[in-house]
Parts: structure tokens; sequence; C-alpha cells
């Protein structure tokens, strides 16, 4: 294990970022996104991020391909460029663990090539949790918030930040930076584990640490997708997308054409099964309701995922849309409302 | 003719509204008053028709400045179609100012049927005014400009 | 706070039960004291288990009366004085049917932001108590206390009016100081101040953190069309994703000049965002700007007055004649 | 115009001897019609025909009193006392002998002189 | 998919001497959606179009572009060439690539690349146009004229004539405008009066038509064929109906210090009066401002000698509102303020007069029963001198840019008539030139100088001062190239004239354009000079120009053929680009219908299937397709983009603005 002075950490993140992108959280305008590294970036690794770090392999808005016309004639264009290896740090437990539930998505049959490609050049430089939020519920996934997987996992304890690299990429990138850090002693990894106990202590008594995912099971999907208390739990729903664009694990999108100057644009970009739009087809919309679509989100995140993903839920328990919902209406709530009496 | 800068061709919307400005711009041509090629116009029944969505848009596909022209107010074909787009394109300039786009971008004049002369001579000043500015970066698709 | 919530829940269940209404649209209580979701009670045994009514009841319900329009019966609804100037207005667009309606106007006091209470540094909340102008935030890191005043959102910060505009009967216990009307256009005056440069940058940055999760638009009571122009293909402005810079701008721009001379400023859409970017900026701009050109106007204030934008005068100000020259 | 000389003194004069309707009016008003060799309406014609050389020889520059009443007539915004005044800076600069400057005036003032004398002199000879 | 056609035009070498027009067609015939291109030397002729009907059928076009003039000159025509080759005539588009290409850039490449833009545009647009099927509305059958001067007298004659009711409505209170003021006119120098008269009795006899004198259109609403106009009777304090036109009131009237409008003010009337004998209808009014009973509330001698009991002082203005197919601008004129002129001493000097009240001067029932008398003393003056142009042709900006075309003819008419009369007296005319087109008319002012030895001065007035009496008129004889000064007894002034001042709030009522010099524009200079831009409204007489009274008579016969051809069809096509609304996106929040002009949008419940069985009732909008006059307002207000202009859709502008953006 390494480990490097905190305030010796843009030293590191300027020598990264020398040879390679470095996509870290940034604050800009008083918000922490995962954005690119640029000098005199304020770069804020305290905060969860407002939106997951699902970008960097499935961005917003994404080219597919360009159709360029002339007159009559019409030319298609791979406007894929190759993509060079980049550094994604400071991902926390719960959004390593939604790159998992995304290439359960995309790197199947058929695989999704312009994932798959930035997917590889990743270098996830992980940051283990030590102040979790009062929305966090990641312990009910079974997620270790204080040990997180990923090429290189990163703490940060009493002034330094300690390094560990665990595959053969993160090798590669230490080998890199390692001029800047020092060895880290059994010392620090003692300071490590006491940090690691106390944040699971806190862990434990968050407020949603015990949502009871039990009652989610494949065999009871009709009961579930019948049960009356939907209504209730929808009927506030504004039907925005905001929970689903800061959710780590929402992978779907609409195909969209652009015409630009010179022919037409094919780009995807994300999509919302809170939009009324939401996979609409020629014959109009299969479901017509705010309930319908609300009872999607959690159906298809709680049930419908799992049963085709060896009972993996397609939620990691980051919190963000329990925090950014307008009108206070999150997964958790759901799960506590139709999850079954152990969550009374 | 207004001298244009060779290098920089800038690219000026003009909507013209159909009983006044448009036909200005006819008496502007059959009076073989020249102002730049790069002033396109666009042909609308009255300015009240004007969408702001029609300036973004514009401006939007490469537009370096947008003008739109209709009646003078009172002698809207309409009677009132152009008191509307008055208060319309006051606020919408406005706010693209507030964004901090530069005002000069955008215009509303008002020319009659009669005012070719005019017509002419807003079309030279506004062209050579966004020349001035430069090309359009604050209200840009790079889509548009690949 | 519990006194007046204590007195919705007597006046819910009393209109409830005498008839005058079916349904009661109010808040009901969430997990952290701060997360209450508007909710609508169909009978006194919900409003006693759940109905709740403290600082963290910003949400203004006027717009969930579009929806309702469709129910049979009359609905009972608790509305801020802001709010009531939504509610005129959906009125004044025929969007809600009023015979239909009870409006209970409410005290407010001003409501609280929990990002506000977080900003401030203060995480893992887990509940508060509020004690007059002093609030104690309670976390899993510790209690901490703060200034009422200083975690309100930004629209109780910037009241434009305690007064009711439209209610059947009124719930109010306390003072509500009367607002500082003012306040509103103090931050777009500042910009105003700017230079086209320093406006430019400070939008761009504060716009390049727009998600297009459309929270400010659906929030939005004014925007109540059943189908956007952003989300019709035929409008030829319609997008799902922010795919080009241009299109932040364009999706605000658009987004408020549709509600101009409509919007009340009732303060929802920087409420909801989840990016923080402070929207009501750009409709005060509009607000301001009309009262400015045309006189003042206040949407919402009546059902009657002809909006700005359906209006003119002949001698009203030309384009762009109002702004000082220079790039 | 065909006359380089006559487009200086156009230029000089800033006004457009083409929008002449050839009324006369301004030789209607002249207080030195008489006087004149070539008259107020003939300067604006032989300027517009280009024809300078009979203006620079001409007397009448120097009985224009510069009172303006031609400009003040004419319904075509033509300005002849404007042509003459030109004309006469032309030939003064050929010249370029006779300047009067502002030192020297007072020598000259005499107190029963109407301002308008003074100012028009000093309009001629000055530059 | 669309089948294009692209027809580009040479106009002669009007566009191809600067657009190179075969690169332009060649490249447009490239474009998608384009299977057919052309060019022609002429296509607006009847071969062009042939080529143009040709082309569609061989090609089964289902759509053209013609890369032209303005379309404002041949949209219409082209419209109609691809009716009559099958095609909907809104599956036309126009690049307009003279008025704004060829003419006005000459360099040639940049001119072929702006007319192809152009092309492309039309193309853009007309791919997303769909074949447009024009409503139909009834037509009233009942034609306003506003104005009772000879233009208006004719005009109604005419469309009376035809078979067809017709109102005229007259501010003063009798018809016979600027004419019945006249005395003698050219060529022919009979009497005004004597021709006039028997035609404002025809109006008055005419049962078809009535006549609203002393009454002003006040609101004017709906469209062609469907006009509804307001108007206001001012109130004459007189009975029409009861009133003799015995002139008893006049007689007795003890308020005597009126000005006489009739005759330009140059003596009085009473306060009660007929403006003049041969008034039509020949009906007394009261003028409120001199009446000493509404006044003062005492006197009443008129209500009392009235055998007809005519007189009513509580009269208030009323207002009738009628029903009209057609309207028809027949304003006039007035003389020109002639402040801005000093020169010529007419605010100082009785005796400078303008022509108009020399008229009155001259004519036998005037001020001095047709004896010339000069205003100052009432002597008869011997010398006389007249100066023509005051006012007209002046961009000084005190005057009028424009020649106000009568003058001459007029001037030259009262010299003779003075000579005439008076051989004594000497006569002496100021010109800058002398215009005299017109058949007979070059024949009479040759008369005038060589007959009646009037003295035409070429050269214009400095001055007009008095000098002991005299009035002193200063000029320039350009062809002597002398300065003179002749000493006069009278000046007479050709003051310009200009457009009745009311017709700038009619234009605005009847929302149609004015030009710089408040005259009325019409619809097209050459080809329909006596229609205005806006459907139904048609111009009569002076209100659209300077003219003499043969030209006034013709066109307002013109003007009346204009409207007998409208009332007489039964049904009127309407303008198929008009708005629609989309009831799946209206949410009847009531936007649109605040900014409609015309009232063209109602609001109606309608049920809606939600799916799943559901349905909801909702308000939404719904327009009028007669009345809406497709202006495009409500379409901009629309927060929902539910409304649409049919014609100028969204998205045809949306690709329009793309296409241009181009490069």
């Amino acid at each position: 294990m390494l480990k490097i002075e905190l305030n010796k950490l843009n030293d590191l993140f300027a020598k990264i970022s020398s040879s390679t992108d470095l996509i870290l959280p940034v604050t800009v305008a008083g918000e922490t996104n995962f954005a690119k590294y640029e000098d005199g970036a304020e770069v804020n690794l305290s905060v969860q991020t407002v939106k997951s770090a699902k970008d960097s392999f499935f961005p917003q808005a994404e080219d597919l391909m360009k159709f360029k016309t002339e007159g009559k004639k019409i030319d298609i264009i791979d406007v894929r460029e190759k993509v060079e290896s980049f550094v994604l740090f400071g991902v926390r437990a719960c959004d390593y663990r939604s790159f998992e539930i995304l290439d359960r998505v995309f790197l199947v049959d058929p695989i999704d090539t312009y994932y798959k490609a930035k997917r590889e050049k990743g270098v996830i430089v992980t940051l283990a949790c030590s102040r979790p939020e009062e929305s966090c519920f990641c312990s009910a996934f079974g997620i270790d918030a204080t040990n997180p997987l990923g090429d290189v996992t990163t703490y940060i304890a009493d002034g330094f930040l300690y390094w560990n690299a665990n595959t053969d990429k993160g090798n590669a990138l230490t080998d890199a930076v390692k001029d800047l850090f020092a060895q880290a002693d059994s010392n620090d990894e003692a300071k490590i584990d006491e940090q690691k106990k106390n944040t699971k202590e806190i862990l434990s008594k968050l407020p949603y640490a015990n949502v009871d995912l039990s009652g989610f099971t494949p065999d009871k999907l009709n009961e579930l997708f019948n049960d009356a208390k939907w209504e209730e739990l929808s009927e506030a729903c504004l039907g925005c997308g905001s929970c689903t664009f800061v959710c780590p694990t929402c992978q779907c999108y609409d195909i969209k054409d652009f015409k630009t100057n010179d022919g037409v644009k094919r780009f995807r970009c994300w999509d919302s099964c809170m939009y009324a739009d939401f996979t609409k087809m020629a014959h109009g919309n299969s479901r017509n309701f705010q309930l319908q679509r609300f009872r999607q989100r959690f159906m298809h995140k709680l049930v419908y995922y799992p049963s085709n993903n060896e009972g993996i839920y397609s939620c990691v328990g980051c919190g963000r849309c329990v925090k950014k919902c307008p009108i206070s209406m999150n997964i958790a709530k759901v799960i506590k409302t139709i999850g079954g009496k152990n969550n009374d | 003719m207004q001298e244009i800068n060779k290098e920089y061709q800038p690219l000026i919307v003009a909507f013209c509204c159909n009983w006044c400005s448009y036909a200005g711009a006819d008496l502007a041509g059959s009076s073989r008053l020249s102002y730049p090629a790069n002033v396109k116009i666009i042909r609308v029944p009255c300015s009240c028709r004007v969408n702001p969505m029609f300036i973004l848009k514009a401006f939007q596909r490469g537009a370096d400045g947008v003008i739109m022209c209709g009646c003078h107010p009172g002698d809207c074909h309409y009677t009132t179609g152009n008191y509307y787009a008055r208060r319309r394109m006051t606020l919408l300039f406005d706010m693209l100012d507030y964004l901090g786009i530069e005002k000069e971008r955008t215009r509303v004049e008002w020319v009659s049927a009669a005012e070719g002369v005019k017509f002419s001579n807003v079309m030279n000043e506004f062209a050579a005014k966004i020349c001035e500015l430069g090309e359009n970066k604050r209200l840009e698709d790079l889509r548009c400009k690949e | 706070m519990q006194r007046i919530e204590n007195l919705m829940k007597a006046k819910a269940i009393e209109l409830l039960e005498n008839g005058t209404v079916n349904r009661v649209l109010g808040w009901t209580a969430g997990d952290f004291y701060y997360d209450n979701t508007p909710a609508i009670f169909n009978s006194k045994e919900e409003i006693e288990k759940s109905f709740v009514y403290n600082s963290f009841c910003g949400a203004n319900l006027s717009k969930y009366l579009v929806k309702e329009r469709k129910n049979e019966g009359k609905i009972l609804v608790f509305l801020k004085p802001c709010d009531t100037y939504s509610f005129n207005q959906l009125v004044k667009e025929h969007r809600v049917n009023k015979d239909n309606i009870y409006i209970v106007g409410i005290e407010c006091q001003g409501h609280l932001s929990i990002e506000a209470i977080k900003a401030k540094g203060i995480d893992g909340v887990v509940g508060l108590e509020e004690n007059g102008e002093e609030v104690t935030v309670k976390s899993i890191y510790g209690d901490k206390t703060v200034v009422r005043g200083e975690v309100m959102l930004e629209k109780c910060l910037s009241c434009k009016s305690k007064k009711h505009v439209a209610y059947d009967e009124l719930i109010i216990v306390n003072e509500m100081p009367e607002a500082d009307s003012m306040k509103r256009f103090s931050k777009v005056a500042e910009l105003e101040a700017m230079t086209a440069d320093e406006r430019f940058a400070f939008w761009k940055s504060e716009l390049s953190k727009c998600i297009r999760c459309n929270a400010c638009r659906n929030v939005c009571p004014a925007c109540t069309c059943t189908k956007c122009v952003f989300d019709n293909p035929e409008s030829g402005v319609d997008a799902k994703a922010n795919a080009d810079k241009f299109e932040e701008k364009l999706f605000h721009i658009i987004r408020s000049f549709h509600v101009t001379g409509r919007c009340t400023d009732c303060g929802e859409c920087s409420r909801v965002c989840p990016q923080n970017i402070p929207l009501h900026l750009i409709n005060r701009k509009y607000i301001k700007d009309i009262n400015e050109f045309y006189g003042e106007y206040q949407a919402g204030a009546d059902t009657e007055s002809k909006a700005p934008l359906t209006a003119f005068t002949t001698s009203d100000i030309e384009p762009g004649s109002n702004l000082k020259e220079g790039k | 115009m065909n006359n380089e000389q006559a487009k200086i003194i156009s230029e000089l004069s800033g006004t457009n001897a083409k929008q002449c309707m050839k009324c006369g009016k301004c030789s209607g008003r002249c207080p030195m019609f008489d006087s004149m060799d070539i008259k107020p309406h003939q300067f604006v014609s032989l300027i517009a025909k280009g024809q300078t050389d009979k203006l620079l020889e001409s007397k009448s520059i120097w009985y224009c009193l510069s009172c303006m009443a031609c400009v003040e007539r004419c319904p075509r915004g033509v300005a002849p006392a404007a042509v003459i005044e030109a004309v006469r800076e032309s030939v003064i600069r050929v010249q370029g002998q006779n300047q009067l400057k502002a030192e020297e005036v007072p020598q000259f003032v005499d107190p029963e002189f109407p301002q308008q004398i003074l100012v028009s002199a000093f309009r001629k000879y000055n530059r | 998919m669309q089948r294009i056609g692209v027809f580009v035009c040479w106009c002669g070498s009007n566009i191809a001497a600067t657009v190179d027009v075969k690169r332009v067609a060649e490249t447009l015939g490239q474009e998608p959606g384009v299977v057919y291109s052309a060019d022609y030397q002429y296509m607006c002729s009847e071969n062009g179009q042939q080529l143009i009907k040709t082309a569609i059928k061989e090609h089964g076009l289902t759509g053209i572009v013609v890369c032209s003039c303005s379309p404002r000159m041949h949209e219409a025509t082209f419209r109609k060439t691809a009716e009559s080759a099958g095609l909907n005539p809104y599956m036309v588009e126009i690049a307009n690539i003279r008025e704004q290409v060829s003419w006005i850039h000459k360099d040639i490449e940049e001119a072929t690349v702006k007319a192809i833009i152009l092309g492309r545009t039309a193309i853009a647009k007309l791919l997303l146009n769909t074949p447009l099927t024009a409503g139909e509305t009834g037509v009233t059958k009942r034609a306003l004229v506003i104005g009772g001067g000879i233009a208006g007298i004719q005009t109604a004659l005419d469309i009376a004539e035809a078979g067809y009711e017709v109102d005229i409505v007259e501010q003063r209170p009798t018809i016979g405008g600027r004419m019945a003021q006249l005395d003698k006119t050219f060529p022919t120098l009979d009497c005004a009066a004597c021709i006039l008269t028997p035609k404002m009795v025809d109006c008055a006899q005419n049962e078809k038509i009535d006549i609203l004198s002393y009454s002003e259109v006040e609101e004017v609403k709906g469209f062609v064929g469907n006009f509804t106009v307001k108007i206001r009777k001012k109130a004459r304090y007189i009975d029409e109906k009861k009133c003799t036109g015995c002139g008893i009131c006049m007689s007795v009237c003890p308020s005597k210090k009126g000005l006489n409008e009739f005759n330009m003010n140059l003596n009085n009337r009473p306060a009660a009066y007929i403006p003049f004998a041969q008034a039509i209808p020949n009906v007394a009014v009261i003028d409120p401002e001199q009446c000493i009973k509404l006044k003062t509330g005492k006197c009443g001698l008129c209500s009392m000698k009235c055998e007809a009991k005519a007189i009513d002082y509580t009269q208030q203005d009323s207002f009738v509102e009628r029903n009209y197919g057609a309207i028809v601008v027949a304003t006039g004129f007035k003389i020109a303020d002639l402040k801005y002129f000093n020169e010529y001493g007419y605010a100082d000097n009785k005796d400078v007069i303008t022509s108009l009240e020399l008229e009155r001067l001259m004519n036998a029932a005037g001020p001095t029963k047709g004896t010339l008398l000069r205003p100052s003393d009432n002597t008869h003056p011997h010398v006389i001198t007249f100066i023509q142009c005051v006012g007209s042709r002046d961009i000084s900006g005190c005057g009028k840019p424009y020649c106000s075309k009568i003058c001459c003819m007029y001037t030259a008419k009262h010299a003779m008539l003075i000579r005439e009369k008076y051989p004594d007296t000497e006569v002496h005319v100021f010109y800058i030139d002398v215009r005299t087109p017109g058949k007979n008319y070059d024949e009479f002012y040759r008369r005038a100088v060589e007959q009646y030895d009037v003295d035409y001065i070429k050269g214009m007035v400095g001055k007009v001062y008095n000098e002991n009496g005299k009035l002193m008129v200063q000029g320039s004889d350009l062809l002597s190239n002398e300065q003179i000064t002749i000493a006069s007894d009278l000046v007479v002034l050709a003051a310009a004239i200009e457009p009745e001042p009311s017709v700038r709030k009619i234009a605005t009522l009847l929302t149609t354009s004015i030009d710089t010099n408040n005259f009325l524009t019409e619809a097209h200079a050459k080809l329909r000079p006596v229609e205005s831009p806006t459907a139904g409204i048609f111009l009569s007489g002076m209100c659209q120009g300077p003219k003499d009274i043969p030209e006034t008579v013709s066109q307002a016969s013109a003007c009346a053929a204009k409207v007998i051809g409208l009332l007489a069809k039964d049904k009127l096509k309407c303008n198929p680009c008009v708005s629609i609304s989309d009831d799946s996106m209206c949410i009847g929040c009531g936007t649109c219908a605040n900014v409609c002009p015309y009232g063209a949008i109602t609001y109606v419940d309608k049920e809606f299937r939600l799916g799943g069985g559901k349905t909801e009732v909702r308000r939404v909008a719904s327009v009028n397709e007669a009345v809406c006059q497709g202006c495009g307002a409500c379409t901009v207000a629309c927060p929902s983009g539910a409304i649409d202009l049919k014609g100028f859709t969204t998205k045809q502008i949306m690709a329009e603005v793309e296409a241009v953006c181009k490069r």
C-alpha cells in the first residue's frame, strides 16, 4: 500500500492528467459532479456527486453515427474515435457496483460496442467511504462502502490518501505515478482498519440501512405489480427524470437524429421511464398513466432485473434519488411500503 | 455596397413580414439597392408569426445575426400583429443580453413597403455591425458547424 | 407550527366528515422530517396517521389540482400565500375547475431548504426541531443549531407576498411578517450591472450543470401543457438531453419565455433543481422587464387582467432600445 | 461629374447639385443678384455640369453675403451659398496668400458692423 | 415522397445576366426530392407556363418551385398554372432570385450561390407543404363608400347602377366634397356645380344609395365579403327626416360668427346652416360651438320658427352598425398647411390666398357673388401674380416631395378666367415647369399664353412682401437671367395638396397600408391601382394619389367595377393559409384568443380518449377559418405549440431557417 499527503493530491492529479484524461469529482457553480480534471479545477472528494459516475462509460448524449448527404447521395460515417485510456478517480463503492449492473446490460449479447470501448479503457480508482449520509443504504444491497473494489482502491485517513492497486490496470497506473507516493506501513493500515470499523458502525445505524428486500422475488411479480399501494406512492410524482438521471444504474436510452448542416447525426441520450413518451411506439404508449410509469421504474430495479440477473437488484443504495426527488418520493419509501412486513 | 471582409462572411437571417418589409425588400431590389448576399430573407405573413424559437434556431444553425422586420407600429396589415411581436422581441432580446449574448446580434426594424432605401441601409448597417462582432460564439451549436 | 398542523388536520377532518369535500390535498410525513410528500387523503384515519405541516412543506400544491379536475367531487387544498397566485393563474387559464375546489389558505412563516442546511456543512440529517428562530438539526454526526432565516428556501427569502389572493377560509395563528418584495430583483439587477462577458461566464457555468431532468418544467404550475414543445418532434426544438451546450440555453430561454407573463414567481423551479441552478433568476428577469417596460404586473394576482404578452400599447419601447451598447 | 475640381467643390460644399430642379428660387431671393455676373442658380447648374472654370473666375463669389437666404428657401435641400463658399475657398487656396488671422481682426472692426458681416468675413477669409 | 420540379426563370436578362441560371437549375435538380429541373427565358409567359404544365404531367410532379421574381409578383400566376395542370395551387413555392438576388448583386458567382440557397430553401419548405383547400364564405351584397366627394359619388352611383346597395358615409353635413367648392373645371371650363350637382341629386334619389352625412366610421370588423362597420352619426341637432331645407333657421339664427368652411373661411355663416344651396341632403345642421342655445341654454329662435319642428337641441351622437361586402375609401384631399412657407406671406397678408380660396372668390355662390374682389379691401385687383409649386416637389422637409399634379392646369384655368372676365388685369405666373400631360391639356395652357396673354415667368419667387399696400413679389426670371419684382394686388399660391388627414385613422380601422405621404397604398402600382392590399378594401380618388377630376372619375368607376365584381360573387374563396389547432395538444388556456385581432378563435368542450378505456372532456380552441386572416399571432402566443398556421407552419419555417443557414 502506498500513501500520499492530501495536500499533494493536486500533484498526483496533474501527473495523471498529463498523460491521460482524468475524471474526478469537480465542483462547478457549487455543485460537484464527475468532470475532466483541468488545471485549477476545484476537486472535491468529500461529498457525493450529484450525478453518478456512469457518464464516463455511458454518457448522457453520445454520437452513434453520421449520415452525410450531398444532393441525393448519402454516406454513412462511423463517428467513433479511438478511445484513449482514462482514469476515473474517486468512485464510491455504490457507483462501482453500478458498473457491474450496467455491464450485465451492455456487455451481454448484443454487446454495446460504444460502452465496451470506454469500459475497457477506463482505469477505475475507487475511494472508500468514511462519512455516509442519511440517504445511504448500500449495505442493504450487500455493498461494503468501506472497502470498494476497482483497479485501485484508495482510502482517505488522517491527512493521507492511501493507494492500493488491485489489478494489472491498477498496477500500470501505480507505476506511472508511484514517484509521488511513500510506502505505507502497518501503522497506516491500522488507521484504515479503525476507520473502516467506525464507518461500518455508522452505516449500520443509518435510517435506511435495514430496508428489507426479501419481499422482492420473481415469484411475487404479479402480487407486487398489482399492489394497491402504487397509487398513493405515485400520486405526487411529477414525472420528471431527476431520479433516473442521477441514478447510477438507470440504463435506458433513446436514439435520436439531429439534422446537421450536411446530413444527419444519430445519437443516443438517456431516456427516463418517468416520461410520457418513454418507449412510445407506432401504436402509442405502452404506459399511459404516471402510476404505470412509476411502477415500471421500481419493478424493473427490484423485480425484473433481478429475475434476469441471478437475483442482483438494479439499485445500489447510493441514495441520490432520495436526495433529489422534488417531492421526496424514492425507492427506499417504495421498498418500505410494498416490501413486506419486515419493513414496518 | 458595403465592403465586406472576404475572409469572414457573416450569415444573417432576416424575417420579413409579407406586407411591408418583404415588399420593402422587393422595392430595394427593383431600385437596385444592394446589400450583402449573406442576408437571407425568410418570408412570414406578419412579424407576429416570428416565434422566438425561430430566432434561436437561426443562431443554432449558424446565423451570426438575426433581424426581424415588420410593418411600422400602427401599420400592421393585421392591425395589431407587430405590437405583439414588439413585446415578444423586446423581452427575448433582453433575455439574450442577460445571458451575455451580444445585443447587437439581434435587431428589429420596421420597414414599410415604401422604404426600399431603408431596407437596404438597414441590412448594410447590420451586416457591418455583425462583421465587427465576428462569429457568433455564444449561441452556437457546434454540431451545425462541423 | 404544531398548532397550525393540528388546526389543519381538524379542518380537513371536519370538511371531510360534513361532506363539503371528499378528499384532501396536503402533505404526508417522510422519514427525515424534511422529506414531506404531497399527498391526497381520503379519510380521517389517513389524516391522523400521516398528515403533516412543518417547515418543509415548500411544495406548491396548486398544480396537482389540474390533474384532480378529472375526479368527481370537491377537493380540499391547503395553499400558502404564494401558492394562491399559481392557483389564480390556473383559474385564469381554465386549467382548474374552481367550483370543485375548497381552498384553505394557511399561515406561512417561510419554508426551509434541506439543501441550504447541507450547504452549511451539516450532513447526515435525520430530524429537526424548530424553536422559533432557531432550528436544531439532528444529524448522525451530532446536533447543530442554525438560524431559520439562513436556511430558508430561496423563494421564501425573497417572498413576494404574504397575502392569500384566493381562498375559502384561512388558518392563520401567528402574524406573518410582510414580505420584502424589493429583494426579489436585487440579484437580477446585480447581473444586469455586470458586463456581457461576466454574465455569459456566470450563466455558462450555471447552465452547464443542467442535466435536462425536466424537474423545473414538470413542477412549474404554469407548465401544464399535455405535450410540451420539448417533447414534440414536430416543434423543431425537441430534445431529451443537452447534446450540445446550445441546448442548455435554448431549453431555459424557451421554457421561461413560455411562462413569461404567466409565471407567478412561485420559485418551485429553483427549489427542485437537482443541480441548484438559480432558475428563478431567469424567470425574474422577464418579470422585472415586464414591470419596467409595461407597468407592474403580478401574474396570478387576479383572474381577469390581460397578460403582458397578450396586450400592448402603441407606445411600447422598441426591442433592444433599453440595452447598453457594447459586448 | 467629369471634372476633378467640380468634385472637390461638391465635396467641400457638402451639397448635391443634382438634386436641383432648376426652379430659381435661390436667385429669386438673392439680395446681391444684380451685382453678380453668374447667378446663384447658375452656380449650382455649372457645378452639376462640371464647368468650374467660369466659376473660379467669377466676381460673384466675392459679392455673396453668405446670408443663406438661398439655402433657407431651396425646396430641394441644395445649398447654393455653400457652393459659392466652396468655390471661394478653392480660389483662396489657390492664391494661398490672403488668409485672415484672428489676431488681425480687431483692427478691421468697426463697432457699427453687424455681427453677420464679421462672421461672414471670417467665413470667407480665415481658412 | 414528393416529386418536385424546379423551374428557373431568366426573366430575360433581368436574372440571367447576373445569375448562372443553368447552374442553378442543374444544382437544384440534384436536391433530394427533386425529379425535374428546367430553365426558361420567361416562366410567366404562356410558353413558360406551358412548360411547367407539361412537366407536371409528364413527370408526375407533386409540387413545384419557381425561381423567379418576388412571390408578390407572380405567386398567384404560378399557382393558377399549377392548378390548371391538376396540382394543388398551394404546392407551389417561389424562390425570389430577382429582387433578392440578381437585381442587388453584381458578382455572378455570389449571386448564383445565393440563388441556389434560396432555391434549396424553397424546396425545403415545399417538402413540408400539404395541399390546402380554400374554404368559402358568403358575400354581403352591400358596399360602403367612405367619402362623398366626386370620387365617392361616382363610385356609389356606378355600384348602385349595377343593382347593389351602397352607403355613403360623409363626415361633412353634405356630400359634394372639394369639387362642389370649385368654380369652373379644366379643360372645358364648364361650371363645376352644373356637372356635379345633378350627380349629387342622383345619389339622393337613387333608392339603392343611402347617404349618411355628418357621419364617421367608428369601428370596422370582419373581412372581405363580411365587414361589419359601426358608423357614428354626429348629432346635427336637426331631425333629418323632418327638415325641409327651407332655410328659415339660417335666416333667424342670431349667431353669425361661425366661419364658413365651404367658402374656405372667407366669410361667416350662422350657427344653424346649410353649407350651400345645393347641399345633399338639403338639411340644416347646428354648429354646437356657435349655437347660443346649446352653449347658454337661452335662445331657441330657430326652434320657434321652424315649421317642420325639426330642431332638436337634445340630439346625441347615434350609432348604426351595418354589414358590407366591400368598402371603398374616397376620403379625398385638403390643401397642405402653409405654415412653413412664410416667405410668401400667406399668414400675414390677406391678399395672399390659395387657389382654392380663389375658386370661392370667383364662384357666383361665393362670398363675393363671383366678382373678383381682393379680401383685404374688397377692391378689384389689377395685378395678380400666381406662384406655382408652393410646397410641392419639396424635399427640404417643409413641403411634399411629390408633384401635386393639378396645379399647373388650374393655374392656367384661373389665369385664363381672370383675363377673360377682367381684361384689364395683368396676370403673371411664376413656374418651375408647366406640366400638362392629358387630352387637350397642353392646348389649354397654350391658349392661356397665346390668346389670353398670361405672363409665364420661368423661375421661382424668393419673397413676397408688403410695400405701401402693394404685394411685392420678388423672383427670378431664369430665361432672361434677371431678378424681378412685381408689384401685385393679389398673390395666388398653388399650394400642395395632401390626403385628408382622417384617412390615417380610417387606414388603421381598415388595416390597410399607407405610404410615407399618407396616401393609401394600392395593391399594385400598375396592375391593381384601385385595390388596396387588404382584400375587400378599394381606393377611389385622391386618397390614393393626386388626380384631377377626369382621372378621379375614371378611377372611381374603375373602383366601382372592382366592387361590383366582388359583390356579384355569391361565395368567396377564403385564404386557406389559416390557423389550425391540434386538439391533442391544446390545453384551452385561452392565450390564442387573447391575441387574435379577428376574434376567430372560440373554445369548445370535447371528449378525448385517454387509453385504458378512460375518457376526459377538455376545453380546446377552435378556429373559424372564414374569419382567420392568417397573421399567426396565435401560433407564437400558444405555449404548447398546439396552434399552427397552414402554409407557414412552424416546421416549414424551421426548415427554411435550416436551409438558409446551410453554408
